[in-house]
């Protein structure tokens, strides 16, 4: 078995002679905690588990512990459990034992065993874990360039019920709400005065009869009267007549300099 | 000699992040793989022709090749990062209102009846959703702009007019307390609330 | 109705940054699109064949399918990047191999198997990649967190489910009272490397 360490290699020699100042780093880097040491001495000698010699394994154990304390390594507190541990397994194959200690208590080198068992599953199974194919060692993401992709934000919805809430909460607000009527007829003038004023952005200046559209009928011609009285009260709008009897004009509000003649309402 | 050259470079380029150029590509090979820039050149042709009728093309740009996802699936493509749609402040959804019910209006106009101000965010939302429009400037100092409400708002609530909006009286017979039409729903206030970033 | 649906989940796959699912990719389909799930797990099918031989691949893992360029050409794409790949310690790889086969499991019993602390960098590290994550709490004493693996974790691995891990050895049975010897397993002649800065 070989060892490197940050290059160097290192030939484990069967009576486990480990350079001194190898060995700190061995047993912090190369084995993971005493069950794996413990292990590898198991597997270095074809022992197995179920059958190990305790005393062969627990001289060389605690040979081992006992150069990094020579050393003064700060070893970790689980190496010298497990030290005293593999020492009272020792004495007791060294003590004559009666049945009613044996039934007592739970014997100690059965317990190991059972850990080590364990332990050397999952390291086995990590092993294996560690060779199945991974991401970024054994397969790579593909990477694509994108077409011209518009990143489309859905707009939010909003229900009627939403707007009417909000509207209402307004209203509620400014105590508007009980001289506030607002009736269908009045909404559809304010809609045309919106588009009157629409219109008369386009062209600033217009024949007042341009205005109306005859195929609205009745109703729609009173609506257009009604929003354009709206505009001009509002001062949105003015009308003018440039001589009695004359055609009138409509145009937008505001102070105008023409010397014609404004229609007072 | 790499036998099969059109799958080694397939996977290179698809596995770079950035254009590679023939040169570059050559450079990973050593002597002995037998491959020159003649084969490169020649196989990358190959691996486009072989990429017909699929959802990904190899394109050369400037600085070399690279895969791309095909420009006529873009769509769907766009599709995979499609947002939830976020919901509306409730400062958003009074100023359409009082745009809906009083226009045409200016947003000073606005502000005086909510007693807030109203961010230029909110107005900007629903410009860019063409729900309002400027129909004008009021002539008075400073020649605010006209709101109004567009076709595309009554398209939204399936409007035919301004007039279909509700009235006042219809209003107050949706009060909490009294029977409300069965689709319509309360409104969700306490969620209104919650939205942490608004879009205005 | 789409004719042609192979190119668009193809486009799709490959635009995705993650695995996706069936599911998700339904999603992305408008009812007159005619694309249900029965014709895309299909169409799948019919990509995955189309690619044999080709330097990507399309597989399914835990969450779903994704491409990914061939393994057979890491070797190539590798001449890529300066950088080596990340190499995770022995002492992740352990954690997490406990983690994965016993999953939920505390701290304390992971430490009880490797008869060594476990780190908490190498938690952090492994929670930070999502590769596992904290499903709860033991009720004992200090209620310990319980963790487990994500599908992230199965991804990464290039897994599907928890069964696809690698069988866990058999217990070797023994008999306690005779000590009957069972068969000597041969020692593992492995190289151990000594990591110097090992990724925890």
């Amino acid at each position: 078995m070989e060892i490197r360490v940050e290059g160097k290699e290192y030939e484990l020699p069967v009576d486990l002679y480990i350079p001194p100042h190898a060995l700190q780093v061995i047993l912090e880097t190369t084995f993971e905690g005493p069950l794996d040491l413990l292990l590898y001495l198991i597997r270095r000698h074809n022992l197995d588990i179920i059958n190990i010699d305790v005393s062969k394994i627990t001289n060389q154990y605690i040979a081992y512990i006992e150069l990094m304390e020579s050393s003064q390594f700060e070893l970790a507190g689980e190496y010298l459990v497990m030290a005293a541990t593999l020492a009272e397994i020792k004495s007791r194959s060294l003590l004559p034992r009666t049945q009613a200690m044996e039934d007592d208590e739970e014997d100690p080198r059965v317990r190991l065993i059972k850990q080590l068992q364990e332990y050397e599953r999952f390291k086995n199974a990590s092993e294996r874990v560690a060779e199945l194919p991974r991401m970024g060692r054994d397969n790579f993401p593909v990477k694509m360039d994108m077409p011209n992709v518009k990143k489309v934000r859905p707009q939010p919805t909003v229900l009627m019920e939403e707007l009417l809430a909000a509207y209402r909460d307004v209203l509620k607000r400014c105590d508007m709400y009980e001289h506030h009527t607002i009736s269908r007829e009045r909404l559809s003038t304010r809609e045309r005065m919106s588009s009157l004023m629409a219109q008369l952005q386009v062209q600033q200046f217009m024949p007042f009869h341009r205005l109306f559209t005859i195929s609205e009928g009745r109703m729609g011609v009173i609506v257009t009267f009604l929003a354009m009285m709206e505009l001009v009260k509002e001062n949105l709008i003015k009308l003018i007549q440039a001589q009695e009897y004359g055609p009138i004009h409509v145009s937008l509000g505001g102070h105008s300099e023409s010397p014609n003649q404004e229609l007072s309402l | 000699m790499i036998i099969e050259l059109a799958p080694v470079l397939e996977a290179i380029l698809l596995a770079a992040d950035k254009p590679l150029s023939v040169e570059r590509l050559g450079e990973l090979f050593d002597e002995h793989d037998g491959v020159d820039k003649k084969r490169i050149r020649n196989t990358l042709r190959q691996l486009q022709e072989s990429h017909q009728g699929r959802g990904f093309q190899l394109v050369e740009v400037a600085s070399g090749f690279r895969f791309q996802v095909h420009q006529d699936y873009a769509l769907w493509v766009a599709r995979l990062w499609q947002e939830k749609p976020q919901r509306y402040s409730r400062a958003l959804l009074e100023t359409l209102s009082i745009i809906a019910y009083q226009q045409p209006i200016t947003r000073g106009e606005i502000e005086a009846i909510r007693g807030v101000g109203v961010s230029s965010p909110i107005i900007q939302t629903m410009l860019e959703r063409s729900w309002i429009r400027s129909v004008g400037h009021k002539e008075v100092p400073g020649r605010p702009e006209l709101f109004a409400t567009t076709k595309e708002f009554l398209d939204h609530f399936s409007l035919k007019q301004l007039s279909d909006l509700p009235a006042l009286d219809e209003l107050e017979s949706w009060d909490e307390t009294t029977m409300a039409p069965a689709k319509l729903k309360q409104p969700q206030q306490q969620e209104i609330e919650v939205v942490t970033e608004p879009i205005h």
